[in-house]
């Protein structure tokens, strides 16, 4: 059965799958939040939900607008400061996903949420890091979920705020970082993997409907296929029913508060 | 020792011109009612640092109340960007704002090691980004044990710091439950502090041996404001409201929309007017 | 993910023979049952390190399992040295024993540093006195921003942390409540843990939403011994028994005295024998 | 009216009267925190007793054997950690007074509670410093209580635990250290103070019926008096039976236990 599905519920839903039960999950607010949560709603019931306001193992009944949301702290085991969840816990290296996103991507996962343009004289001033520079080496990987465009996907970052694999290759453990970084990007077209030599971000797997062509219209850069690229599964029934649901929640609670 | 006043008696002893003032609340227990007082004593060319700048930190600078903003993460979450903030730095109004950007992380550490009394924080952070190109104020220390680079910012030692709590008692204690941010860390941090909460009990009762309080010889004045840090949230109290952030981006979007909400909302208002939003939650709850 | 273990399996899995030990515990939950299944299990050459070795040191070193110690308060508190420690720093018996010692504030930044992965901790101490003299582990760093001269010390990252707590769940949460000295920061920092609990119980039920609680992802092994902080006490369960602390100090004070309580009382007995003291401040609370 | 009563009990209620009821004060076991209590449960109710476990304003209703005694935590405002406690309360400088005791004190005030002999080859070994190295620099300023005699009051320590005025006149000043460092010192026979400009110990009063010969008799140096010294008050009927209902709460207490 085939059922009809939007780009960024393809998008989500494939995010989801990439948790494991046994992750331990960083998340951000907006669509990391949206695939952590219907992870831990389908196959992943166990995961460890922790957002950076300090709220650890967090079940939210409906998506928080923001990352301190009264219902992750009331559905969470416990809440700590927030110097702690930077200091003990991400720092600490207790985290095995970091889930980010961002305004501009390239082809290494180096991550911009700071500003369009030159810094002193943005185009665009976007709200900045937060959490992200700090996640992006702390985390034992980063899963990067982003709609995918030429405006998005650039050669070159106006600002690089978060680590990706920097210039490829061994760059990373070159700065002393021995976490992975960047192995999962997962767009509203396709996923992508860190090539294992150059760790460029390199399509594996390709949404159903999409074409090469379509792909590379949304990239700044000239892309790179894995020898093998499948296809995404579709969503199924289940994952499509769960989402909805969840957002449909979301949606009721808050219009009502 | 803590002193019981009225809000703008606070407000006044807390914050004066050209302060270093952290408001804090990391979405929850944002102090509204304080800041708006601010905004009504026309305080100038205040320094506002906080890691998370919202709709408050929008107001205030669209008031000309500030020449700096320190920060981590400025936006409106899950809405969009501040308008104010940016028609500041980008086209100088109403006064022209300066910035000074970190991540949370270096932040978070500076906090810590403000309330620690340290002149500075370490932590690993910033590895392989731009934000160091940009901030003089991170920079690197090396461990002399490991030989390990490290990155260091300086603590945050503010002025003013204004926190909202959930109760204080009648000796002045402060407890705090839920989110925590960082603000037991910027009460400590501050030359002066200024906490709204909302009840005052006779004492906090059975309680976690290890709540969050900050005892009364750590703050510094304490001003009864029910509903004050509407409309982020207290926990126990009343919910966020979701709806007043989604509507801020039209109002603050244009200057003359957001001068006239701030005249007829906050101007032409005091704190009394921050009650209802704790009675609204209350009535709903019985 | 934490593990749910007998003790004996437990301590197996968590110490081996040349470890680095933290058993931690602020007078207030000090894992005695686990430290007396160590010695059952005869470990040798282990570094012990705790802030505040006190009787439980004692019979571990007297037992011959530890060959350094490292600390920064070791006594009997409120009654006076440890005996066995002594004997064997002076005479070798009946293992020589290397001492590191510090301040408080070194061991407790030490954890901290530990617990939040970094490779040393930097703090405002030890200044115009003679531990660093020595201690080739205290240096010295200086403050990028304010040219401060500060000390460092290198992090507590322990093989193995043993701390003892209120509840777990049946999740393999851990609950503390009280006193909370080092022990999270111990768990924390060391590679490998286990947690000694009170009671197991479904769930924790309602608490504070700020409760100190170790999640079960960051705990090794928990093992269900009721009782297993005794002499010391557990908040909520019972008291600290003052008077084996002062007989204690005849005990420990000769060899001979010494090993034949630690025949009687630790090699020929199991944790069972723990429960008892549990189970009397039940029923005299009853 | 006078009342029998030991110079234990005189130097427990002298170094208590020094107390205000505004100080935040850190105690130590022993005679700090008889001296302490005695304080809070006399003229300083409102004091605010602080023990390095972690117990912040504490109002024990008897006088703990250890440092970390339930009653301390039971009747605490609230109880922070360890490494919170030497960060954000000592360091940050929020306590007023720090009180120490001592196995070895020298004219300066500087104490040591190490060992007794070498440090490789002690001949008594101490239990060591615990919080003193950091309480000696951080507290506003140090109240010392110890019992005296030619063995504890000498004129070089074997080793320096914790700083008192170093080597007298600015040396705190030199070493950085901002606060105020051993303002007084209480025994059994005296009260001392450090003499404005060389900051060595001075006599400023001495007990009821305590002579100068037998002062001297009891310490290590030559003893300084001040231009004027006084006699303590001898403790009051109401000090004496404060002082002794606490004792015998803590007797009764710590044998039930």
């Amino acid at each position: 059965m085939t059922m009809d599905y939007t780009p960024t519920e393809m998008m989500t839903i494939a995010a989801a799958r990439a948790l494991r039960n046994d992750d331990v999950c960083f998340v951000g607010i907006g669509m990391p939040s949206a695939a952590a949560n219907l992870a831990r709603l389908t196959h992943a019931p166990d995961i460890v939900l922790i957002y950076e306001s300090g709220t650890l193992g967090t079940k939210p009944s409906v998506l928080p607008l923001s990352i301190g949301d009264g219902e992750l702290c009331e559905t969470a085991l416990t809440t700590v400061s927030v110097p702690e969840m930077f200091r003990y816990w991400l720092q600490g290296g207790r985290i095995t996903v970091g889930f980010l996103g961002g305004a501009q991507i390239d082809r290494f996962a180096n991550l911009n949420t700071t500003v369009i343009g030159p810094y002193d004289k943005p185009k665009v001033r976007l709200p900045g890091g937060g959490g992200a520079p700090e996640i992006a080496v702390s985390c034992g990987e980063i899963f990067i979920i982003m709609t995918q465009s030429k405006r998005s996907f650039v050669p070159k970052l106006d600002f690089v705020t978060s680590l990706g694999h920097g210039e490829g290759s061994n760059h990373r453990a070159r700065l002393n970082v021995n976490s992975r970084g960047p192995t999962k990007l997962v767009t509203d077209l396709a996923i992508f993997e860190p090539d294992p030599d150059s760790k460029e971000m390199t399509v594996v797997s390709m949404h159903p409907g999409v074409t090469r062509a379509a792909l590379q219209d949304n990239t700044g850069w000239p892309l790179r296929y894995a020898a093998t690229v499948a296809e995404t599964p579709p969503p199924t029934a289940r994952e499509l029913e769960v989402l909805r649901a969840l957002q449909a929640r979301t949606a009721r609670a808050h219009a009502a508060a | 020792m803590s002193r019981f006043l009225s809000l703008a008696e606070a407000v006044e002893w807390t914050v004066r011109d050209g302060d270093t003032v952290a408001m804090e609340g990391f979405t929850h227990l944002i102090p509204f009612a304080a800041g708006h007082e601010v905004i009504r004593q026309r305080r100038k060319r205040l320094t506002l640092v906080r890691m998370t700048p919202d709709l408050l930190y929008d107001q205030l600078v669209g008031m000309g109340c500030a020449e700096k903003l320190v920060f981590s993460w400025a936006g409106n979450p899950g809405v969009g960007l501040l308008h104010r903030v940016r028609d500041a730095t980008e086209n100088g109004w109403p006064a022209p704002l300066a910035i000074e950007e970190h991540s949370h992380a270096a932040m978070a550490n500076a906090y810590e090691a403000g309330a620690a009394g340290l002149p500075c924080a370490i932590f690993r952070g910033y590895i392989g980004v731009d934000l160091p190109k940009v901030n003089p104020n991170i920079r690197q220390i090396t461990c002399p044990f490991t030989g390990e680079t490290l990155t260091a910012v300086p603590a945050i030692r503010p002025d003013a710091a204004i926190v909202h709590a959930q109760k204080a008692d009648r000796a002045g204690n402060v407890l705090l439950e839920g989110i925590l941010g960082v603000q037991k860390e910027a009460v400590l941090a501050a030359k002066r502090s200024l906490v709204t909460v909302e009840e005052i009990v006779e004492n906090f009762g059975p309680r976690s041996p290890n709540a969050a309080i900050l005892p009364a010889w750590t703050v510094g004045a304490i001003a009864h404001v029910p509903g004050g840090a509407y409309p982020s949230y207290a926990l126990g109290y009343y919910r966020r409201d979701n709806a007043y952030y989604k509507a801020w981006d039209a109002i603050a979007r244009e200057r003359e929309t957001f001068l006239a909400w701030m005249k007829a909302n906050v101007l032409e208002r005091g704190p009394e007017a921050f009650a209802v939003h704790s009675q609204r939650a209350r009535q709903a709850a019985e």
